[in-house]
């Protein structure tokens, strides 16, 4: 437990009390995000149900081997950021901006690799819309697979954006300034989100890349 | 509570990365409907791992849990009854 | 009196009439009963226990879990047996005997086109004679519409991109209003019309006086022609594609393996979007007609392709 | 420190402590104040301003609809009026009128606290509310959007006029903050509640709020989904509902009601709250099973997210799904039912005083049974088909959401008016204004249930003849509602100024936020009460004593 010198805020009794309460503030967000994701996951799971033989098709056109990458990035990423965690409840305050700093290395990594994959998608006229083509004997519902990667991936790219920027100005705050001393609830909280983002990755890539992969 | 051992850590990293390489190798072997079931069940275990270590589920309040499940509890009525629609539309 | 009361209730023009008033005045019943009693009991209440009566304020002894168990398990039943009632009805109204006659509906903004099966067409009118039942099969061209005929009891959305259905058999020689009761832009309130009702002989009347055009299978079959499907889709044609004849109703088999019932909505997507569903042995080479055929058009294909299977099956 | 304190509190006047009225009193210090009070009373304006809005927006419908041939507006713009008129009153008025006025003032105190768990978010969320409404007023002045509040497509995608992404986003933005309150206030709940607030001790409105949050941050984000995806679709083509592509229009309709059902009891949950706070102070008696009303409000949150396909009856979804979505939606109506019966037998054996708060609760409690009723109407599978979309919804939900809700928060903007301001308001002139708008109110939404039992449908700015006797009848009474409502805007703020200075608690109401002084200080309380006992310690005999005495 961090010292009690710490200030509370006016409307908490104690640390303890401000501590449970932001951790708790922190899950119902989580939640909010799950139903905000979930709304997407239900019409991806609509549309694969109607039009299994086009998402398959779809599903082929997909670069697999960049998403098994970035998943693995993501992954470890997440196992850093569990380090540093660690290093903020430990106070070592240097060692935790190196780590926020690698975490934040491997998600920028993560959206150059998805930028070259989206690259490469918008030369094939992946994206949907007047220039979209494709050969795919079913392109109406492959057009409507591809509206939704593009959707799913990009906000999900867009949860990750906002966690690099978030973990870089913790990495820099870590270094500079005392906001963390005997102080890790800010860095926990910032964890969690970087894990959620990556618990979305691990579901969004087998449902993205990986439909009848085998025929 | 908050500090576990460096170990629970690399052992979680590991075992989804391990999970990681099982979910594209079972892409890769026609199971029939059964791809997707297993890709969705690997899935919910990396998931599961990394909540319950990497975030301290594991090590948490009881009330916690609950504010966890809600969520997915949540996703999951809004699944199983919109694809009650979906499934049930050809049925005459 | 009756007059008055006609015009707080709409006329029973319909078969579905009777059996939806009948639910709706049971549900009217009860509920007033539950809203009265309520209502009766807290102003004895208010009345009685008001500040200053000489009312005896002991308080009840007894644990009130009794009395809170009734209040819940009561609902419940009387819910449950609503559910089914109301259920009921719905599956009834839901789906249209076979001999129905079937008219094809296009809802566009703001107009309904109405489709004949002798290839008769009108627009924002239907006439029907009575004691028929009819089925409609209606498509929008653009956004979402709703056939509502209050007098009938019945209504359905009008979808784009596939086929809703809605059927009733006119009781009562008339004429009501039809309603487009989905929003569906600007002119939304204006998009109604007439549903007459006519003796059978009057309807013939009516028939015999409008210009006889070429039946809905007809210009099905003339579309079939020209639109160049018989040039695969014929026994002898030099690309391999399946006969169509008696494909109406009966089970096609996919090529990935599942089999399906080629109904209207399969007919349709066959013809718009022919590798959604690509028929067990052939190659996908059948080119997409979006955008080529209107709705119409392809109802009367449609039309057509049903003439061959009713020819099949005697 | 926890039961009723009989004797009246110290007089505004007589204390030298400042109150959070007047602590600071520059205009940056209410604009950046973190005070939850404070934040209430913003709230209070920013909702008056666009119940207003709305209401101009009916009260134009109205006199249009005076008429079968519709000649005072164009088709167009009366399509305007009733998207501006649902969008501004559901998202914009009602949403937030008792969880951000009464919720952000009271929750703290009646469990005891200083303040919310996030202060700062809490200001935060009336920033975003304030963004999210300059946006729809901005796409409102600037020509409007005619979806309706339904904002269906592909009308919404494809087809529609005006500036529906702008609509959407203001919405979107203002959802974000729905959700931080609904956090907030589910956090407070857990975390800040005094020593001795167990769960069964807590006022009724703390069990309704925190039903309510859940919906808010359960529901909310689907909708900020559905909105995104909307506008990606009208403004880039990328397009998840789009028909042409295959997308399914009905999958829209299943996301908006996925939220928009449960939105719907954000939308009366707490209105239900305030009415448990209202009829024990008014009747003297402790609520009549204190369980089975807080277990209710749970129950209608976790079963309200069930049946959102009651919406979609005749939309050609599965008649299958119908009927799951039918009975659920049977189900869901018990619960309401239980408050119902626990409100009605609350009365018996009390002492009842008929104060203006206590008028609003009785009227509450009829109109939302008449209106809940005419639910299980539309529950009914075979009725929904000839009503739906017809007057008689709209009749359903105004009687619930008029009637209901927002009776209940100007009773409850009534009882706690002298706690919010220092003053009384004045009775006889609040009991007539009650009585107006009863009145009016009826008038205005009764004749509804036959037009649309008769067919006319919604959203029909020119309709059939026969409809207008009952259309007029409808329009007078919405004039007798329009007075009743400037009615409580006058006094209430001359009151302000000009009322009687009120005691700390003149309703001798129990309750932890009757024990502070009127307007109370900026920390609530002086020093953290004590909770020893269950709430409603009311006591009918003594209440009759002293009327004798
Ligand atoms: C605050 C808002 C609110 C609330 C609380 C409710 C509550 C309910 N609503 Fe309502 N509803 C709306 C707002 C609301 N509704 C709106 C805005 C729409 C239209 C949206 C649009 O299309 O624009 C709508 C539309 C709507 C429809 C779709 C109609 C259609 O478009 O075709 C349906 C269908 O089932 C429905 C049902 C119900 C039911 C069963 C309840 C139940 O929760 C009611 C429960 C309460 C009671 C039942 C009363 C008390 C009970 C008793 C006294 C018990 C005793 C009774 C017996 C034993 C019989 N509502
Ligand atoms: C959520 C809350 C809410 C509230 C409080 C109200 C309040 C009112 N509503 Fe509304 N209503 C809805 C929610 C609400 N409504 C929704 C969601 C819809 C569906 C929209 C859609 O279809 O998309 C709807 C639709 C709706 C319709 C149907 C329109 C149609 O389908 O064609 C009508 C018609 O009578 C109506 C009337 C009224 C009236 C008379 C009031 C009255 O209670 C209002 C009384 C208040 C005032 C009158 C304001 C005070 C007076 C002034 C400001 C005077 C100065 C102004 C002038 C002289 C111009 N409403
Ligand atoms: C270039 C050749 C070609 C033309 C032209 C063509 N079709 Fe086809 N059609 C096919 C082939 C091949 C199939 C089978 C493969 C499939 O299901 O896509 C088929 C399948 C169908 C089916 C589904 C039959 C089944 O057994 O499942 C229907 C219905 C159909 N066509 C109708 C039409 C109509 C109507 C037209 C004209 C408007 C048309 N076709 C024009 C080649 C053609
Ligand atoms: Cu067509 Cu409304
Ligand atoms: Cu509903």
């Amino acid at each position: 437990m961090p010292s009690l010198a710490l200030p509370v805020e006016h409307q908490f009794d104690d640390a303890g009390q401000q501590r449970e309460a932001a951790t708790l503030g922190m899950w119902v967000f989580l939640s909010t995000e799950i139903l905000f994701f979930g709304g997407m996951f239900l019409a991806y799971t609509a549309y694969r149900y109607t039009y299994p033989q086009a998402f398959a098709e779809a599903s082929r056109q997909t670069l697999i081997a960049f998403g098994a990458v970035n998943t693995a990035v993501l992954l470890i990423s997440s196992t850093v950021m569990a380090f540093a965690v660690r290093a903020a409840s430990k106070n070592r305050r240097a060692l935790l901006g190196l780590l926020l700093l690698g975490t934040a290395g491997l998600g920028a990594l993560f959206l150059i690799i998805k930028g070259f994959e989206y690259a490469h998608e918008i030369k094939e006229h992946l994206l949907p819309g007047s220039r979209f083509y494709t050969n795919a004997s079913d392109p109406k519902h492959v057009e409507l697979f591809f509206s939704i990667y593009w959707v799913m991936t990009g906000v999900h790219a867009l949860h990750v954006t906002i966690g690099v920027v978030l973990i870089v100005f913790f990495a820099f705050r870590a270094w500079f300034t005392n906001a963390f001393l005997n102080r890790d609830t800010p860095v926990e909280l910032l964890g969690l989100y970087w894990h959620f983002v990556d618990i979305v990755w691990v579901f969004l890539f087998p449902l993205i890349y990986m439909i009848d992969r085998h025929s | 509570m908050r500090a576990l051992s460096p170990r629970i850590y690399l052992i979680t990293g590991a075992a989804l990365l391990a999970l990681l390489g099982l979910t594209i190798a079972a892409a890769y072997i026609n199971l029939g409907p059964m791809n997707t079931a297993v890709a969705m069940t690997i899935s919910l275990t990396k998931a599961a791992l990394i909540m319950l270590f990497f975030m301290h589920v594991r090590y948490s309040k009881s009330l916690l849990w609950i504010f966890v499940g809600a969520g997915f509890f949540w996703l999951s009525i809004m699944l199983v009854l919109a694809m009650s629609d979906y499934m049930s539309r050809g049925w005459s | 009196m009756s007059t008055f009361l006609h015009r707080l209730f709409p006329k029973e023009a319909s078969n579905l009439a009777p059996p939806v008033d009948h639910v709706f005045v049971a549900l009217l019943a009860l509920c007033s009963a539950v809203a009265f009693l309520v209502l009766v009991v807290a102003l004895v209440f208010c009345i009685r226990y008001r500040r200053g009566s000489k009312a005896n304020r002991t308080p009840p002894k007894g644990s009130p879990l009794r009395l809170e168990i009734t209040w819940t398990i009561i609902p419940f039943f009387i819910f449950l047996g609503l559910f089914f009632w109301a259920a009921d009805v719905f599956f009834a109204m839901s789906r249209p005997p076979a001999d129905a006659t079937e008219i094809y509906v296009v809802g566009k903004q703001w107009m309904w086109k109405i489709q004949h099966p002798d290839g008769r067409r009108e627009i924002n009118e239907l006439h029907i004679p009575v004691g028929r039942p009819v089925k409609l099969v209606m498509t929008s061209q653009d956004v979402i519409h709703d056939f509502f005929v209050p007098d009938f009891r019945n209504k359905q959305d009008v979808v784009p991109g596939r086929y809703t259905t809605e059927w009733f058999k006119p009781t009562r020689p008339g004429r009501y209003h039809l309603f487009c009761s989905q929003y569906c832009g600007t002119d939304h309130s204006l998009m109604v019309g007439w549903v007459y009702v006519m003796e059978p002989a009057e309807h013939a009347k009516w028939l015999a006086g409008q210009p006889a055009p070429d039946s809905l299978v007809t210009m099905g079959e003339r579309a079939f022609h020209t639109r160049g499907c018989s040039g695969c889709h014929a026994p002898n044609a030099a690309i391999r594609a399946p006969l169509l004849d008696g494909i109406f109703g009966k089970p096609v088999p996919l090529s990935d393996g599942t089999l399906v019932t080629a109904d209207d909505q399969y007919l349709r997507d066959s013809i718009l979007l022919p590798n959604k569903q690509i028929a067990a042995g052939y190659d996908p080479v059948m080119p997409t007609y979006q955008g080529q055929i209107g709705d119409e058009e392809l109802n009367a294909i449609i039309a057509y392709l049903k003439s061959l299977a009713a020819k099949e099956t005697p | 420190m926890t039961t009723a304190t009989l004797q009246p509190g110290p007089s505004p006047t007589t204390r030298s402590e400042p109150t959070y009225l007047n602590v600071r009193t520059t205009i940056s210090s209410w604009l950046l104040t973190t005070d939850h009070k404070r934040i209430a009373i913003l709230y209070m304006v920013s909702i008056t301003l666009f119940f207003f809005i709305g209401g101009a927006a009916a009260a134009l419908m109205r006199l249009e609809l005076l008429t079968p041939q519709g000649e005072l507006v164009t088709s167009e713009t009366y399509n305007k009026l009733f998207t501006i008129h649902g969008v501004v009153m559901v998202w914009f008025f009602l949403i937030p009128s008792i969880p951000t006025v009464l919720g952000n003032f009271l929750l703290p105190m009646m469990i005891g606290g200083r303040d919310v768990a996030f202060p700062k978010i809490n200001l935060a969320s009336w920033y975003l509310f304030m963004a999210g409404g300059l946006f729809t007023v901005f796409s409102i002045v600037t020509g409007g959007v005619d979806t309706g509040w339904t904002f269906y497509t592909p009308y919404s995608s494809t087809y529609a006029n005006g500036h529906v992404i702008a609509m959407a986003t203001g919405i979107f933005i203002a959802g974000f903050g729905s959700i931080a309150t609904g956090l907030n206030f589910i956090v407070t709940t857990h975390t800040m509640r005094a020593p001795g607030m167990t769960w069964s001790r807590l006022p009724l409105f703390v069990w309704s709020l925190y039903a309510t949050s859940v919906i808010l941050v359960l529901a909310t984000p689907v909708l900020a989904i559905l909105l995104a995806l909307l506008a990606l679709e009208r403004g880039f083509g990328v397009g998840i509902f789009n028909p042409a592509i295959g997308g399914d229009p009905l999958l829209f309709q299943h996301l908006f009601w996925f939220y928009s059902h449960p939105a719907v009891y954000i939308m009366i949950l707490p209105g239900m709250g305030v009415v448990s706070e209202l009829i024990p102070c008014f009747a003297r008696r402790k609520i009549f099973g204190y369980h089975f009303v807080a277990y209710a409000s749970i129950a209608i949150a976790v079963l309200g997210f069930l049946v959102w396909g009651h919406h979609m009856f005749v939309s050609s979804q599965s008649i299958y799904a119908g009927m799951i979505f039918s009975v659920l939606s049977f189900m869901v109506a018990i619960p309401s039912a239980i408050k119902v019966f626990n409100w009605t037998a609350t009365l018996y054996k009390g002492s009842i005083l008929f104060a203006t708060p206590m008028l609003y609760a009785l009227g509450f409690v009829g109109l939302f049974t008449i209106g809940g009723l005419t639910g299980l109407f539309l529950a009914a599978l075979a009725v929904d088909v000839h009503v739906h979309d017809t007057y008689f919804v709209i009749a359903h939900f105004h009687y619930i959401m008029v009637g209901g809700m927002v009776m209940a928060y100007l009773g409850g903007l009534h009882f706690w008016w002298p706690k919010i301001s220092g003053r009384m308001y004045p009775e006889r002139l609040a009991r007539l204004a009650a009585l107006t708008i009863f009145a009016g109110f009826n008038l205005t939404f009764f004749p509804q249930f036959i037009l649309g039992y008769l067919g006319m449908p919604r959203r029909y700015h020119v309709y059939a003849p026969e409809f207008q006797v009952l259309n007029v009848l409808s329009s007078a009474g919405a004039s007798i509602l329009a007075i009743g409502y400037l009615l409580p805007l006058a006094y209430l703020l001359w009151s302000w100024r000009y009322g009687k200075i009120a005691p700390s608690n003149p309703w001798r109401a129990t309750g932890l936020e009757w024990t502070t002084p009127s307007p109370p200080p900026k920390d609530n309380f002086e020093i953290t009460p004590v909770v020893t006992t269950e709430p409603y310690q009311y006591d009918p005999e003594a209440a009759e004593l002293e009327a004798h005495a």
